[in-house]
């Protein structure tokens, strides 16, 4: 939100630099299960980002002193590849990446039976392989699928979507250019069932009522990714004989470029 | 002088009732320290505590304490924005402040603090940054905001916002150091951190750190003058309806307005 | 869901056991998977998977996965090659591919492999350096090539130099950027690198994570396309004959140049 | 000691630069008991040293490894905040601060009863918030105070004094232009009730005779400021019903202006 | 091998700038028990190398988690004075030295009967005083010294030489001048009881036949040294009443002038 | 070779038995290893140890053993020092040493060690670092001494102060390598520090490792030829007198003298 540039983001039409609508997703795909050594792993394609999502555990926690006796805890490592970003980003955690893997992993919490696991920690390993605005709630999204393919109990798959403005105008899902043009971004993080919001942040200038229309707009753009979601584990499940083969293949519907309404 | 070495059996058990209590209390309208829901704990800010630094603030929100200080040198712009001045904000949560902070390096909640109120000041524009710039392209004004805490009995957040809003109102740029008159920092805006927590179902502002302990979600609203919502983050491991939300910024904004006025007297 | 926390104690009987029945199958010639020893885990590469780096190339070798991906910058050159490009390796073991990575600073087994990776590539003069000059003894391009393990399964060394020489072979060097039209990485030679590891007195190629972990020694042999020897690293705290040691080196040339033809097409 | 300079410290009249004698201290101020998280806690200005310390202990030594089964360890830190100098001091601690840290820890573990408390540790956490040259012994007298009000039992409270060696001529307590453009800076610690050496250091030139003579001019200051700390002390426990109010309010008679003989 | 010169390594006379014949080693010193803390100790010159060995252990692995029921591990750790370079090193290992650290370790835990100690380390500490090229080996050569004066028990001494390509020709035990403007180096250690190689790289270009050649060659200088390391061994205990005395004066034959074959 | 794996509470045994034996001896006027208490153990120095450094000394003191290396260097001069050279000194207490030392970042031991070694030659204006100037405000030589203990038996102050004093003394400013002639380093003054420790209630030179582990104080005194003090360290957690530190005083001025003779030939 602090670069500023006389780029016109939103054309006469109405429509953004990409074509789309101002309530329009980037495309998504979701697959399940494309990692063999973790105990649950998804792969999200969002627009131009590129994210994988390893889980592990329960397993013992350690060191020993981070233990809790009471309940799992749930530590989220997202980490962005040398490579992912246009100019190459140095190996090693910056403070950006501290600040989202703590959001996230408290996003994650919130939703997972830490009581029935003491003692243990759960590992949910995001590495972003190609970043293109909106890692952390893609990140998050593909986290959630891929505690349940590690088969940790939950309430519901956490899931999420930004909303952001944009040449004045309320818009979903910014990409890049709007990122870095626009007036603000709200990435928000529900569970579905509830409703309830357990991720949000927001940078910028908005109104009062503008964060009412982009809450709204975003959290029913969440509910639609949560199909996707499901989606996504199904595929996975229902073909069983499959399940041991070659898993990236698993291809799923890509309902990105329809208007998710 | 006892020592407390209990294991962490017993500080579940411990937590346990404390949490209890407090949301008993809660349901029946009350928190722990008489406060309402709205209400504040008193606020002392002592400015120009540090002389030798261009702006400093001594802020303490009951009873937790937090000194920030602004220093402001010459440095090279960012490639991306070679016309503007440079912020930046740097937290430490030092043993001295609580027998659970720990010497080292930033951790992830001391980088939290500090890109929370960054993202408040820089996104409200508080600061004029275009005015910082000696030689375009090449020379700028760094404005280092620096949170030192000292005490901590709840709400980081808050105290370290109002702080760092503190020390950059009084801050001059030594600008006589390159051969100019020394002038204040120029301020364009004036954001106000308001951060809430949920015990219960019952949302409350600036948690004290027996709340924060047993509280399951936490979140800040920052708005500026105008009423408009300028940074925002939702923290813990606990939920907000939506509603929870829009209330929780809508006591933000009527707080905001207070502060301002009672606070910075703007 | 089980959780598998097993004591040291169990562990080293599992793998004696493990051990015992490798080297009993080896030495009737067998490998645990049903391949020969002399054949190689199947292998995928999907290059320009990471559209926004210069090159990238996406191998998994068996259920071995490895992300490569090549950047290329501005940068100063070294003062004791000021007509030449520079290239940098970098490995990094991520918590993510295996239970037994952990986060933080490269490790000794990350900068080993950074470091026979980089040697293969170094030593068969693969890329041009010469030719990646910008303005001589000032500005030179810099190849950055990041080794991002996902997925292990063994046999890091030979997925990971597959992964780096496609991602080179695809790689545009963005002279765009200096005000010249892009150009494809000047390339001299093409070097594959031929892991094998022993148990018992068996020798095989392309050892699973499996066969690693009984393996009592490693060797690496890389060749270039006239069947030179370049590189080379024994590892694991096991020996070789010096017998071994040349059958290895005349397995890697065979392999070598069915590879260059099969897997890079030259 | 490493600049040189034409500056004169000393004027016609023998009077230094700040107006002091040659053997007169700068303002001293001591609060206890300033902080609430606290086990004991002190706050002292001195000359424009600014200096807050912080004491947690007797607690059970972490990690376990550097546990003493027959005494308590004596951990101090010393530590600049990024502002309290001129040019920003980069946070965390530099080569300076852990040779400080360490004299000052061994300093005050020659007073401290160790050996009641096997097992443990006791921390002081020193703060510079503002530098004015004679950080480490202003550091240390509060550090002193702070222990007493963490109800440590110690033989006795430290306290020191720094003298030097300005224009040729020995002088108390360098202030920040002394230090920096002076010939020696001897900083001293003693054990007031037998005046015994627990911290000393110095560099710079001087002869036998003046560093006897810059020993003996610390050494009555020192006793003098001891006095300063047990007043700070006895100012908080005189007002038992004060003392779980704004403690930071307690304020000391400034004795800093007078000379202290 | 990555720098191009003009620079003639091999004269008419097949004479290398040196004045080595091709297959000529380097004066070779090798001193037992120099050091009085470590429980082995050795000192080798090698060339223009002077490397200092220390070995302790075994003894109880610490932290207790590296600690492996079974055997001994074998920590090596090569390290380069930050003044035994033409331009001063910064203290602390760097990349390369991490790499041979590490493959110094395999090569001496191969011989180490490992299965005697449990639950504990054997450290070996090489530390490079002046570098000449070929520290590696030589390192390691001293390190096995250094082991036997410590007692631990082995199979046999490690011993090792490196050859390379220099002007076209495999030559014997590269210089600095020959591996900075050489074709190839390949350190090679083996047991010399066997003949079973322990460790070998290899960087450059060589032939399948140069190749052969070179270990053939480094083979036959490794089994002259392994000589000179039981030499060594002798001169230190035959001489017992001297045991306990200077030790570093215990001089050894200097046989690196002869030509080894 | 027998394993030492005793209990920290064993240790502790040992360790007041140790000290009980010393100070009794010491009152009747006597040391372990049997010298005056103003008596130095055995110093050999050799120097031009280490023929790539600019200057070198290999120091024995008794069993103690260390090697000093000084590298000269181009590099920039400090803003508030345009005219002058720079001296920077490092330790590094290696493993290698002494089974208390342990691999990493310098710890506050070898720190201290370092700025109490760098104070001495510091503050005695030993090195005239004006003449140190190549381009002034641009580039002057920096001299890096850098302390490499390699065998611990105690007194690690003094034997690395003769060690750096030594190398420096023999050094050469390659001055070659900006066209100009190699020059000897220009030396002003030469210090030596004495090191004293206190056991019971005598104080004794040059302590040894046994008896530096039973001392409770220790105080380290630097002086330059003339007799004046340049630098002086109180260390551990036990107290002098006044009287004790004057006594201290002289013997260090005493023994400077005797060794700058014959150690330093000066």
């Amino acid at each position: 939100m602090s670069m500023v540039s006389n780029i016109k983001l939103i054309d006469e039409n109405g429509l953004r630099i990409d074509g789309r609508k101002f309530n329009e997703l980037r495309p998504i795909k979701i697959e399940v299960g494309v990692l063999n050594r973790a105990d649950g792993s998804a792969y999200i394609e969002w627009g131009g980002n590129k994210i994988i999502v390893a889980v592990y555990g329960p397993r013992e926690a350690f060191p020993k002193h981070t233990q809790n006796p009471s309940r799992a805890i749930v530590n989220a490592r997202y980490n962005m590849a040398a490579f992912s970003v246009d100019e190459r980003k140095r190996p090693g955690p910056d403070r950006r990446a501290i600040e989202i893997s703590k959001i996230i992993g408290e996003a994650l919490e919130s939703a997972i039976f830490v009581e029935q696991y003491p003692r243990t920690s759960i590992d949910v390993y995001i590495e972003v392989l190609q970043a293109d605005a909106g890692t952390r709630i893609a990140g998050l999204t593909a986290a959630s699928v891929a505690l349940a393919d590690a088969g940790i109990p939950m309430k519901d798959m956490i899931v999420g979507c930004a909303s952001g403005k944009v040449d004045g105008k309320i818009v979903l899902d910014l990409n890049k250019e709007e990122d870095n043009y626009g007036q603000a971004d709200v990435p928000l993080a529900i569970i579905p069932r509830t409703q309830e919001v357990v991720l949000l942040q927001m940078d910028g200038n908005l109104t009062r009522e503008e964060f009412e229309q982009a809450i709204e707009m975003s959290k029913k753009a969440a509910l639609f990714i949560s199909n996707l979601q499901k989606e996504a584990l199904l595929a996975k499940y229902s073909r069983p004989e499959e399940k041991e083969e070659v898993k990236e293949e698993a291809e799923q519907e890509n309902h990105g470029d329809d208007d998710h309404e | 002088m006892e020592m407390m070495i209990m294991s962490r059996s017993s500080d579940e058990i411990v937590y346990g009732l404390k949490r209890d209590y407090l949301e008993k209390i809660s349901s029946g309208g009350n928190r722990i320290d008489g406060r309402k829901f709205d209400e504040y704990r008193e606020i002392k800010i002592t400015t120009n505590f540090v002389t030798r630094a261009e702006g400093s603030a001594d802020v303490r929100l009951g009873n937790t304490r937090v000194l920030v200080g602004v220093k402001i040198e010459q440095g090279e712009p960012f490639p991306d924005t070679p016309n503007s001045g440079i912020l930046t904000t740097n937290a430490e949560l030092i043993p001295m402040a609580s027998p659970t902070f720990e010497s080292g390096p930033p951790n992830e909640d001391s980088i939290e603090l500090a890109r929370v109120v960054d993202r408040a000041i820089r996104e409200s524009k508080m600061i004029d940054l275009d005015k910082l710039v000696i030689t375009p392209g090449e020379k700028v004004w760094v404005v280092f905001i620096d949170i030192h805490v000292l005490d901590y009995d709840g709400n980081l957040i808050d105290a370290s916002t109002i702080g760092a809003v503190s020390a950059l109102l009084e801050a001059k740029v030594p600008a006589s150091k390159v051969g100019q008159e020394d002038f204040q920092l120029p301020i364009n805006h004036i954001p106000v951190m308001v951060t809430m927590a949920k015990i219960g179902s019952n949302i409350m502002v600036d948690p004290s750190l027996e709340e924060e302990e047993v509280a399951t979600a936490r979140i800040s609203v920052a708005t500026d003058e105008n009423g408009d919502l300028v940074a925002m983050q939702k923290g813990l491991s606990g939920s907000f309806t939506v509603e929870e939300i829009f209330k929780a910024v809508d006591t933000s904004i009527e707080i905001g307005k207070d502060f301002r006025k009672r606070v910075f007297g703007r």
